[in-house]
C-alpha cells in the first residue's frame, strides 16, 4: 500500500514537468504545484513504512523490461532515503517558484522543472529499485536528468565545462556499474538484489565486485578522488538544484554501496578497512579544500565530500564490524552513517538555499565581496547560522546527534583485539579533526558572508528573499534542530533502516537505543539550551541601549571595510598546514620597502585531482591521439596496403 | 593436360609481372586484355569434359575480361589525354622483385593447403594467390585511378583463377552473376573515374587525399 | 510470397527510373517503404521459413534483417520525401533507383540461403550504393566514392575467395558441392580445417571490410561524411547490418565444423582493435558525421565482441538497436548540416537552440549509442557486457568497459560543443529550420529505440531467440 | 535527584574555584619577576568589575556578537557538567559524553569567533582565525588521548575513563598516561592561549589568539567571557589532574584536598610555563600542536598493545 503510494506518487513527479514544458507561467506554476503534491504523496508513504512497523513491501512489473524481470520494494534502508528525496525535492520546488521563475527565464525555467521532476523521480526509483536492472535504468535516468539540471544555464563557457564533466564521470560510474550487475547476475544467475551465497567474495571475484561497487557508485556520491565533477557541477547548477544534488543525489551513491556491500555475507576485512580510508581521505581533504575556496556554493560542494567522507567511515566501520562478527560495530557504524545522510540532506540543503538567497541578493557568490549581511538580511542569515552550526557537528543540532554515534562506535572498536578494529578506532581522533577544520570553515563562511561589513561595492541592495525561498529554509531548519533535541524519535526509524540494510544478520541487531541512549543528549541539550537563554537574557538586559561606536580600530585613523578579515586570509593558517595536499596558487606583489606603494594578494585553489591531474593527462593523451590521424591521412594505396596486411597477418595466424 | 594448365597459368603470372613491370599505361592495359583471354582458357582446360555452360562461362569470361573491360579503360584513357606514364610509388624493379617474392610465397602457403585428387600438381591455386597478390601490389604501388582499376581487375583475375576449380560446385546462375558483377563494379568505377577527370582534370589519385582523419 | 520482397523494390526501381517527374519520384518512395514493410511483417506472421526455391527462404536470422532494413528503409523514404524537395538543385532519377535497388538488394542478401547468391547480393549493395554517395557530386563526395567502391570492391573480392575456398573444403571433405547453407551445415564436421581456416579468414576480411572493422574501415568516415545523411543512415543501419548478417551465416558453419574457438578468437580480437582504434580517432573529431562513422565502427567491433565471447542474443539485438540508433543519428546530423550549412565543428554551435528538435534528437541519440538505459542499447550492450564478463574472459568484459568509456568522452566532447551554446551569426541567417517533415521520421525511429529498452514483444523476442540459436548461440 | 544535587554543588564550586586558578598562575609569574603581584582574589575584583561596567558595542555588530559570550559561558557550564569533579562519576554522565565534552567547548568557540568577525576588526578576524585553527590541530591530541583511555578503562565517559580504577592499571598503563599527560598539557596551554602559543599579558592588540578576539567585547560582556575562559582553564586542569591523582578511592576529604591541591599545580605549572618560556612564533604553533597529537598518538599505540 505504502510502496503503491510512492511509486503512485514517483509517476506523479516524473510526470510533474510536462505541462512546464508547454512553457508559459502559469503551466509552469502548474507544475511546480504538482511536484509538491507528488513530493507530499511520496513522502508520506514513506515516512509511513520508517516510521511504522511494516513488513517491506514488493510489487513486480506486470511485464518485462525488454528482457529483464523488474520489480520495486520498499524496505527501511529505502524508505530512510526516500523521505529527505521527497522532503528536499518538494522544498526545492517550492524554492524555484522564486529564483528560477517562469516569468524571467522563459523556456528555461519550464525545461528546468521538466527535469527537476524527472530527476527527482528517477531518485526515487533507484532507491526502491529492487534488482539492478529497475536499478541501472533509474540510476541513468537520474544522471542524465542532473545533467540537463546542471546545464540549465548552458550560455555560460563555466556551465558548460562542469556539466560535460559531470557527464563524462557520471558516464564512467555507470559503465563500472554495468560491470558490477552484469558480475553479480553473472554469479547469481539474477539481478534481483538479493543477499549472495557465502564464499563468494574471496579472490579476484570479490575484489571486482567491491571496487566497481565503490567506483560506480562513488563517483555519484563523491568520494575523494573521484569527485572531480561535483565542485563545478554544484556551483554551475542553479541553488535549488545544488541543493538537491548535493542533499540528497549523491547520497543515491551512498544507497548503492551500502545496499550492495552489505549483500555480501562475509565480506573480508579489507573492504572495511579501504572505505574507513576512503573516508578519511574524503573528509580530511573535502573539508581542506573547502577552506581554500572563495565562491561560496563551491566551498559548500567541497563540504558535501566532507560530509560523504564521514559516512562512508561509518560505513566502513559497519563493514569492519560484519567482518569481525560485532554487530554493535555495525548498528553504531551504519545507524550513524545513514542518520548522517538524513542530516546532510537536511542541514546541506538549508545551506544551499541560502547560498541561493545570498547570490539572488547579491549577485555574487564571491567570498572576497561579501559581507554584512547579516544586517540586510537577517532572515537568511539566521537560518544559514543553524545550518553553519548543524554541519560543523555542535550539539545541540543534528549534526551532532549522527557524528556522536560514529564516534561511540569509533570507541565501541577500541577494545577490540584484531588490528581492523584498532584501525577502525584510529578514525576518531580523525573525524575530530574534520569537524573542528569544519567548523573553521564555516566560521569563515558564515563570518565572511554575513558578518562585518560589505567588502565591495554591490549593485543590488540586497534584502531578504520572500517567503518562497525562506519557508523551505525554515523547514528545514526546524527539522534539524528537532533531530538535534529530540534524537530518540528518529532512532526506531534508524534501526528499521539498519535491520534491512543488513540481511542476514545474525540475530536481531542490537538496538541502537540501548548501546547509544540517545535520550541523554535531550535532555543536556535542552539543559544547555535553558543555561543560554538565561545567559542570553541576563546580557540583553544589561547592555540594552550601550552606547555605539566604530569597531576599535587600534588607532588607525581611517579604517576601511577593507581591511577587514578577507576569506583567504582567513583560511591561510589552516591552508598552510595543508599545502601539500591543496598546492595553492598565489600572486601578487609583495609589500617591499618602508613605503609600499601598492601590494597585491591572490590564491585560489584549484582542486588537485581535476585541475592538476585528470585534465591535464586527458589533454596530453588527447593530443597525443592526433599523431594517430597519420594513419588515416586520406591515401587510398595506404587504405588498400591494410587491407592486405591485415589478410596476410589474419593468413599468419591460420 | 596439366602441363598446358600451368603452362597457361605461368603465362598469366607472366602477365602479372608485364603489368607491373612496365611504365607505360597501355601496355599495362593490353597485359590485363591478354591475362582475361588466357584467364578464358582455364575453364575449357580444367573441365575438358564440360557441356555447354563451362563454354558459355568461357566466351562469357573472354568477352569480359578480354574485350570490354581493356576497351572501357582504353576509353577512359583517350579521353583523359594525360600522361601514359604510371608513375608508381615504388620503383619498377622493386615492385618486380615483390611480385616475384608474392609469386613464391604463394607457392609456399598453397603448399600446405590439401588438394583434391584431380587438382594434384597443378598451379592453379599458386597462380591464384600470386595474382591475387600482384592485384594487391597494383592496388597500393600505383598512382593513377586507372591503374587502380586496372589493380582491381588484376585481383579479380586471382580469384577468377581459382573459381575454375569449383565450376561444377558452382551454379551457373552464380558464375554468370559473378561476372556480371565484376562487369558492374568495372563499369562503376569507369564512371567514377569519368567524373574524377571532370573535376580534377587528373586521374592522379594524390589529389583524392582531402579527406583524413 | 518471399520473392516478392526482393522483385517489388526492383520492380519500383525501375519504374521509378522510367519515371520523368523530379517531383513524384521522391513523393512514391515511401509507397515502396510502406510496400515493403507489410510485405516483411506479413512475411514474418505467416509460417516461419516461408521459402522461394531451395535459394531464398526467410529463416530467423534473415526475418531479423529483414526487420531492420525494411524499418529503416520506410523511414529513410519518409525522411527523403522532404529531403529531395530541399534539394531540388540536383536530378534525383538515380538516387531514387538507386535507393530502390538497395532495398531489393539488401533484401535479397536476407533471404540468400546460398553462400555464392550471398555474395553476389552483398557486392551489389555495394554497387548500388555508390551513386547514392556521390549525390552532392563535388571533389569531396567523388573521393568518397571512389575509395568506398574501391575499398569495399576489394574487400568483396577476397569474400568471393573466401566462398570458393569455403566450397573447396567442403568438396575435399565431404565431396557434397552444395553451396546451400542448410548443406554446409549439414557436412561441416568433415571439412577440410586448412580450408575451412584460410577461407574464414577471406571471408572475415572480405565481409570485415564491408562491416567496416578496424583496420578495414578507412572507407567508412569519407563515404558516410561526404554522403546525405539519408545514406548515411542507411549505410550505416543496413549495409552494415547485411554484411553482419552474411558474416554470421559463415561463422555458423565455421564453428559447427569445429574452428568456433579460432573464429571467436579473431572476433574478439578484431572487434578490440576496431573500439581502440575508434577510441583514438574519436577524440578530437570535428566532424559530425565523420564522428557517427566511428561511433559506427565501434559498434561493429561491439557486434563482433558480442558474437565471439558467446553472447548471440545480445549481438544480434545489438545489430538491430544500433542500426535504428545509426539512423536516427544520422538523420539528425543531416539537419544539423542543413541548418548550419556545415559539419564541422568550427561552424556549429548552439544547434539545440537552432534546432531544439534535430538538436535533442541528436544529443537522445548519441546518449542512446552510448547505451544508456532505458534505450533498447543498453539491453543489447548489457546482454554483450554480461556474456562478456564470465570465467574465461573477463578482460575482454574489462577492456570493453574502459573502451567504451574513452569512446564516450571524445564522442561526447564533440556532441555537446555542437549543441550547446549560442549559435554563430551565420547559422542565424540560414533559412533551414526543424520542420516536421524532417523530424518526424527521426521521432519514429528514436520510438521505436525506446520501445525496444522497454518492451521487447513476445514474437520478437523469440525471434531473436530462435535466430541467436540458428547460429549456434544459446538463448 | 541526588545527580540534581550533585550537579548544583559541583557547578558552585568549579564557579567560585576557577579564578583562583588565574590568580595563581598571576602570582607565580610575579614571584619569577620579582615582583610582589596582585592579590590572589584580584582576578574576582576584576570579574566583579567588569559585570558592573556599562558596554559599548561596535556600530557594526549585530546580535551575533552578544552571543559569543553567552555561547562560550553555557559551553563551559555544559563542560562543568561532564566533568568529574566530584570522586565519583560527574553529574551528567553517559558512554559518550567526552564527545559531547569537546564539542560544547567547539560550539563555544565557534559563536565566539563570529562575534569577533562581527565587529569587521582586522585584529580580531585574525585572532578568530588563529582560534579556530589551532583548535582543529588540537582536539586531535584530545581524541587520541580519550582512545588510549578508553582502551585503558574500557568506558568512553569522562567519568569512566578517568575514574580510579585507571590507578589499579598503573602498572601496565603507566607510560601511556603520562604520554596523555603530556599531550594534554600541550592542549590546555593551547586552548587556553597560554604561553608558548600566545602571551595573555602582552598588550592587548599584540596578543595573537584569544584576547585579540575579544577587543571589542566590554563590560559585562567581557566578564562574561572572562569568567568563561576561567571556567575552560579550571575543565582541563582537571581533566589533568583526574588523569593522575594519585589518590585512593574511600575518602572523600583526601580525595578533595587532592584534587585542589593538584588544580593549584596545575595553576602553578602554567606559571612557571610563563614565565621561563617565550612566546613562539606564530608558524611554529601547528607544528607544536602536531607534536602534541603525536604523544597522545603514540599514548594509544601503547595502551593497544596491552
Amino acid at each position: 500500500m505504502r510502496l503503491d503510494l510512492v511509486l503512485g506518487a514517483t509517476a506523479l513527479m516524473a510526470a510533474s514537468g510536462l505541462p512546464a514544458l508547454l512553457g508559459g507561467r502559469v503551466a509552469t506554476r502548474a507544475s511546480a504545484v504538482l511536484q509538491v503534491v507528488a513530493a507530499g504523496l511520496g513522502g508520506a508513504g514513506a515516512a509511513g513504512a520508517l516510521f511504522a512497523a511494516a513488513p517491506p513491501a514488493a510489487l513486480a512489473l506486470p511485464w518485462r523490461l525488454a528482457v529483464f524481470e523488474v520489480g520495486f520494494r520498499l524496505d527501511g534502508l529505502a524508505a530512510l532515503f526516500l523521505v529527505p528525496i521527497f522532503l528536499v525535492a518538494g522544498l526545492g520546488a517550492i524554492y524555484a517558484e522564486e529564483t528560477w521563475p517562469a516569468a524571467a527565464r522563459g523556456r528555461g525555467a519550464g525545461r528546468l522543472r521538466f527535469f527537476y521532476g524527472l530527476t527527482a523521480a528517477a531518485m526515487a526509483l533507484v532507491v526502491v529499485a529492487a534488482d539492478g536492472v529497475a536499478l541501472l535504468v533509474a540510476w541513468e535516468a537520474m544522471a542524465i536528468g542532473a545533467y540537463f539540471l546542471v546545464v540549465a544555464d548552458d550560455r555560460e563557457e563555466a556551465v558548460r565545462e562542469a556539466g560535460w564533466i559531470y557527464l563524462a564521470a557520471t558516464h564512467a560510474g555507470t559503465l563500472c556499474l554495468f560491470g558490477l550487475f552484469a558480475l553479480l547476475r553473472g554469479a547469481t544467475g539474477s539481478f534481483e538484489l538479493a543477499p549472495l551465497p557465502a564464499g563468494l567474495a574471496g579472490g579476484g571475484f570479490g575484489a571486482a565486485i567491491f571496487l566497481l561497487t565503490v567506483a560506480g557508485f562513488g563517483v555519484k556520491a563523491g568520494i575523494m578522488p573521484l569527485h572531480v565533477w561535483l565542485p563545478g557541477a554544484h556551483s554551475a547548477a542553479p541553488s535549488h538544484v545544488s541543493a538537491v544534488m548535493s542533499g540528497v543525489l549523491i547520497k543515491i551513491g551512498v544507497y548503492g554501496i551500502i545496499r550492495v556491500l552489505f549483500l555480501v555475507p562475509d565480506p573480508p576485512p579489507w573492504w572495511g578497512g579501504a572505505l574507513l580510508a576512503i573516508g578519511a581521505v574524503s573528509g580530511v581533504l573535502g573539508v581542506a579544500f573547502a577552506l581554500g575556496q572563495h565562491d561560496l556554493k563551491r566551498l559548500l560542494a567541497y563540504h558535501s565530500v566532507e560530509n560523504i567522507g564521514i559516512i562512508v567511515l561509518g560505513v566502513g566501520l559497519a563493514l569492519v564490524g560484519r567482518a569481525a562478527g560485532e554487530p554493535v560495530w555495525v548498528a553504531l557504524g551504519l545507524g550513524g552513517a545513514l542518520l548522517h545522510v538524513v542530516n546532510h540532506a537536511l542541514f546541506k540543503s538549508l545551506l544551499f538555499f541560502g547560498a541561493g538567497a545570498v547570490a539572488h541578493a547579491t549577485g555574487t557568490r564571491d567570498l572576497e565581496r561579501l559581507g554584512g549581511l547579516g544586517k540586510t538580511m537577517p532572515r537568511t542569515a539566521a537560518l544559514f547560522l543553524v545550518g553553519a552550526v548543524a554541519i560543523s557537528g555542535l550539539p545541540p543540532l543534528n549534526g551532532f546527534v549522527s557524528e556522536w554515534l560514529l564516534y561511540l562506535g569509533f570507541f565501541g572498536a577500541v577494545q577490540s583485539e584484531s588490528a581492523a578494529g584498532l584501525g577502525a578506532a584510529l578514525m576518531a581522533p580523525l573525524l575530530a579533526l574534520i569537524g573542528a577544520l569544519a567548523l573553521a570553515c564555516f566560521v569563515k563562511a558564515f563570518g565572511i558572508v554575513f558578518l562585518g561589513s560589505p567588502r565591495a561595492v554591490l549593485t543590488a541592495r540586497p534584502h531578504d528573499p520572500g517567503a518562497a525561498m525562506l519557508a523551505p529554509m525554515a523547514v528545514l531548519a526546524l527539522l534539524c534542530a528537532a533531530i538535534g533535541l529530540a534524537p530518540q524519535t528518529i532512532v526506531p526509524a534508524l534501526e528499521r533502516a539498519v535491520a534491512a540494510a543488513v540481511p542476514g544478520a545474525a540475530g536481531a541487531p542490537p538496538a541502537l537505543a540501548e548501546i547509544g541512549r540517545v535520550g541523554v543528549l535531550s535532555a543536556v541539550a535542552l539543559g544547555f539550551l535553558a543555561a543560554l537563554a538565561a545567559f542570553g537574557l541576563w546580557l540583553s538586559a544589561r547592555t540594552r541601549g550601550a552606547p555605539r561606536a566604530v569597531t576599535w580600530d587600534c588607532g588607525y585613523h581611517a579604517p576601511s571595510p577593507r581591511m577587514q578579515s578577507s576569506g583567504s586570509s582567513f583560511a591561510a593558517t589552516l591552508l598552510g598546514t595543508f599545502r601539500w595536499a591543496l598546492r595553492p596558487v598565489e600572486q601578487g606583489q609583495p609589500v617591499r620597502g618602508t613605503f609600499p606603494v601598492r601590494a597585491s594578494f591572490h590564491s585560489r585553489v584549484p582542486d588537485t585531482v581535476l585541475d592538476r591531474f585528470l585534465l591535464p593527462v586527458l589533454r596530453r593523451l588527447a593530443r597525443l591521439t592526433l599523431y594517430a590521424r597519420y594513419l588515416q591521412q586520406g591515401r587510398l594505396q595506404v587504405y588498400l596496403l591494410y587491407v592486405a596486411v591485415t589478410l596476410l597477418v589474419l593468413l599468419a595466424l591460420v | 593436360m596439366p602441363w598446358v594448365i600451368d603452362l597457361v597459368l605461368a603465362l598469366v603470372l607472366a602477365a602479372n609481372i608485364r603489368i607491373l613491370g612496365t611504365s607505360r599505361l597501355g601496355v599495362c592495359i593490353r597485359a590485363v586484355a591478354v591475362q582475361g583471354v588466357l584467364l578464358a582458357f582455364l575453364p575449357l582446360l580444367l573441365h575438358p569434359d564440360s557441356r555447354g555452360r563451362t563454354l558459355v562461362i568461357a566466351l562469357a569470361a573472354a568477352a569480359v575480361k578480354g574485350a570490354v573491360v581493356p576497351a572501357m579503360l582504353f576509353r577512359a584513357l583517350a579521353a583523359a589525354r594525360i600522361r601514359r606514364a604510371i608513375e608508381p610509388f615504388i620503383g619498377l624493379v622493386p615492385s618486380m622483385l615483390a611480385c616475384a617474392a608474392a609469386t613464391a610465397g604463394a607457392l609456399l602457403f598453397a603448399a600446405k593447403l590439401p588438394l583434391a585428387p584431380g587438382h594434384g600438381g597443378t598451379l592453379v591455386v599458386p597462380a591464384s594467390l600470386a595474382t591475387l597478390f600482384s592485384g594487391f601490389l597494383v592496388l597500393t604501388t600505383r598512382r593513377k585511378a586507372i591503374t587502380q582499376v586496372v589493380g582491381y581487375i588484376v585481383l579479380e583475375n586471382g580469384v577468377f583463377i581459382f573459381g575454375m576449380l569449383l565450376l561444377d560446385a558452382m551454379p551457373f546462375m552464380v558464375e554468370i552473376g559473378v561476372l556480371l558483377d565484376v562487369f558492374v563494379a568495372v563499369f562503376v568505377m569507369g564512371i567514377v573515374v569519368d567524373h574524377i577527370r571532370n573535376e580534377f582534370s587528373s586521374l592522379d589519385t594524390e589529389q583524392l587525399s582531402a579527406l583524413k582523419g | 510470397m518471399a520473392l516478392a520482397l526482393v522483385l517489388v523494390p526492383l520492380a519500383w526501381a525501375l519504374f521509378l527510373y522510367a519515371l520523368p517527374s523530379e517531383r513524384w519520384r521522391p513523393a512514391l518512395l515511401p509507397l515502396l517503404g510502406a510496400a515493403h514493410l507489410a510485405l516483411v511483417v506479413r512475411v514474418l506472421a505467416g509460417t516461419p521459413g516461408a521459402a522461394a526455391g531451395t535459394w531464398l527462404r526467410v529463416d530467423p536470422l534473415g526475418a531479423l534483417l529483414l526487420a531492420v532494413v525494411s524499418v529503416l528503409f520506410a523511414v529513410c523514404s519518409l525522411y527523403a520525401v522532404s529531403y529531395l524537395r530541399l534539394r531540388r538543385d540536383r536530378p534525383n532519377r538515380a538516387f531514387c533507383a538507386c535507393l530502390a535497388l538497395f532495398l531489393a538488394m539488401a533484401s535479397l542478401v536476407a533471404l540468400s540461403q546460398h553462400l555464392g547468391l550471398l555474395w553476389v547480393a552483398m557486392e551489389a549493395t555495394t554497387l548500388v550504393t555508390a551513386p547514392l554517395i556521390y549525390f552532392n557530386r563535388n571533389q569531396r563526395s567523388i573521393e568518397a566514392t571512389w575509395k568506398y567502391l574501391l575499398i569495399c570492391s576489394v574487400g568483396i573480392a577476397l569474400a568471393l575467395l573466401g566462398s570458393f575456398f569455403l566450397s573447396y573444403a567442403s568438396l575435399l571433405g565431404s565431396r557434397d558441392s552444395s553451396l546451400l547453407f542448410s548443406s554446409l551445415t549439414a557436412h561441416a564436421g568433415e571439412f577440410s580445417r586448412p580450408w575451412l581456416r584460410a577461407a574464414f579468414v577471406l571471408l572475415l576480411v572480405g565481409y570485415g571490410t564491408k562491416i567496416g572493422l578496424a583496420p578495414l574501415h578507412t572507407w567508412k568516415p569519407d563515404a558516410y561524411g561526404e554522403a546525405p545523411g539519408l545514406v548515411g543512415a542507411l549505410l550505416a543501419g543496413g549495409a552494415t547490418s547485411c554484411a553482419f548478417v552474411a558474416l554470421l551465416r559463415v561463422f555458423h558453419v565455421v564453428d559447427l565444423a569445429g574452428e568456433g574457438a579460432f573464429a571467436r578468437r579473431l572476433f574478439v580480437g578484431l572487434g578490440l582493435l576496431s573500439m581502440l582504434w575508434v577510441a583514438v580517432f574519436m577524440a578530437r573529431q570535428r566532424d559530425i558525421k565523420r564522428m557517427l562513422a566511428y561511433s559506427s565502427v565501434e559498434h561493429m567491433g561491439i557486434l563482433l565482441i558480442g558474437v565471439g565471447v558467446g553472447g548471440a542474443f545480445g549481438a544480434l539485438l545489438h545489430m538491430v538497436t544500433n542500426a535504428l540508433v545509426k539512423g536516427w543519428l544520422f538523420l539528425a546530423a543531416g539537419n544539423i548540416h542543413r541548418g548550419f550549412g556545415s559539419k564541422r565543428l568550427r561552424d556549429i554551435a548552439g544547434a539545440a537552440r537552432l534546432l531544439p528538435w534535430s538538436g535533442a534528437l541528436f544529443l537522445f541519440g548519441f546518449l542512446a549509442a552510448a547505451g544508456s538505459p532505458p534505450f533498447g542499447t543498453f539491453v543489447s550492450l548489457f546482454s554483450i557486457l554480461g556474456a562478456a564478463l564470465t570465467p574465461g574472459h573477463w578482460w575482454v568484459g574489462g577492456a570493453l568497459l574502459a573502451l567504451l568509456a574513452v569512446t564516450f568522452l571524445g564522442m561526447g566532447s564533440s556532441v555537446l560543443r555542437a549543441l550547446q551554446g549560442e549559435p554563430p551569426a551565420r547559422a542565424l541567417e540560414s533559412p533551414h529550420r526543424d520542420r516536421p517533415a524532417g523530424t518526424v521520421p527521426i521521432l519514429l525511429l528514436a520510438a521505436v529505440v525506446l520501445v525496444l529498452g522497454l518492451w521487447l514483444p513476445r514474437p520478437a523476442q523469440e525471434l531473436l531467440e530462435a535466430a541467436a540459436a540458428s547460429i549456434g548461440g544459446a538463448p | 535527584m541526588p545527580s540534581v544535587l550533585q550537579l548544583a554543588v559541583q557547578t558552585l564550586l568549579a564557579v567560585l574555584l576557577a579564578p583562583v586558578l588565574f590568580g595563581v598562575i598571576r602570582r607565580t609569574k610575579a614571584f619569577f619577576a620579582g615582583r610582589t603581584g596582585a592579590p590572589l582574589w584580584q582576578p574576582y575584583f576584576d570579574l566583579v568589575k567588569l559585570l558592573r561596567k556599562r558596554t559599548v558595542l561596535s556600530s557594526t555588530s549585530t546580535w551575533v556578537f552578544l552571543a559569543g559570550p553567552v555561547a562560550l559561558a553555557a559551553a563551559a557550564l555544559l563542560g562543568v557538567a561532564l566533568m568529574p569533579l566530584g570522586p565519583g562519576a560527574a553529574p551528567v554522565a553517559f558512554g559518550g559524553d567526552a564527545v559531547l565534552f569537546v564539542y560544547a567547548l567547539a560550539l563555544g568557540r565557534f559563536v565566539l569567533a563570529l562575534s569577533a568577525l562581527d565587529t569587521g576588526s582586522s585584529f580580531e578576524g585574525l585572532g578568530a582565525s588563529r582560534e579556530v585553527s589551532f583548535a582543529a590541530l588540537a582536539e586531535p591530541a584530545l581524541f587520541f588521548g580519550f582512545l588510549a583511555l578508553a582502551r585503558l578503562s574500557g568506558s568512553f565517559s569522562l567519568s569512566g575513563m578517568l575514574d580510579r580504577p585507571l590507578l589499579v592499571r598503573w602498572p601496565d598503563g603507566g607510560p601511556a598516561v603520562a604520554l596523555i599527560a603530556a599531550g594534554w598539557f600541550l592542549v590546555l596551554l593551547a586552548e587556553n592561549s597560554r604561553v608558548p602559543f600566545d602571551d595573555p599579558s602582552t598588550h592587548l592588540e599584540l596578543t595573537m589568539i584569544h584576547e585579540v578576539m575579544i577587543l571589542d567585547h566590554s563590560g559585562p560582556a567581557l566578564g562574561l567571557v572572562l569568567w568563561a575562559s576561567m571556567l575552560k582553564f579550571l575543565l582541563f586542569a582537571a581533566l589533568l589532574v583526574r588523569l593522575l591523582l594519585p589518590v585512593g578511592e574511600s575518602d572523600a576529604a583526601v580525595y578533595a584536598a587532592g584534587l585542589v591541591v593538584g588544580l593549584l599545580l596545575v595553576a602553578l605549572a602554567v606559571g612557571v610555563v610563563e614565565s621561563s618560556l617565550a612566546r613562539l612564533r606564530l608558524v611554529r604553533v601547528p607544528q607544536l600542536l602536531v607534536s602534541a597529537c603525536l604523544l597522545c598518538a603514540f599514548a594509544f599505540l601503547l595502551a593497544a598493545r596491552s
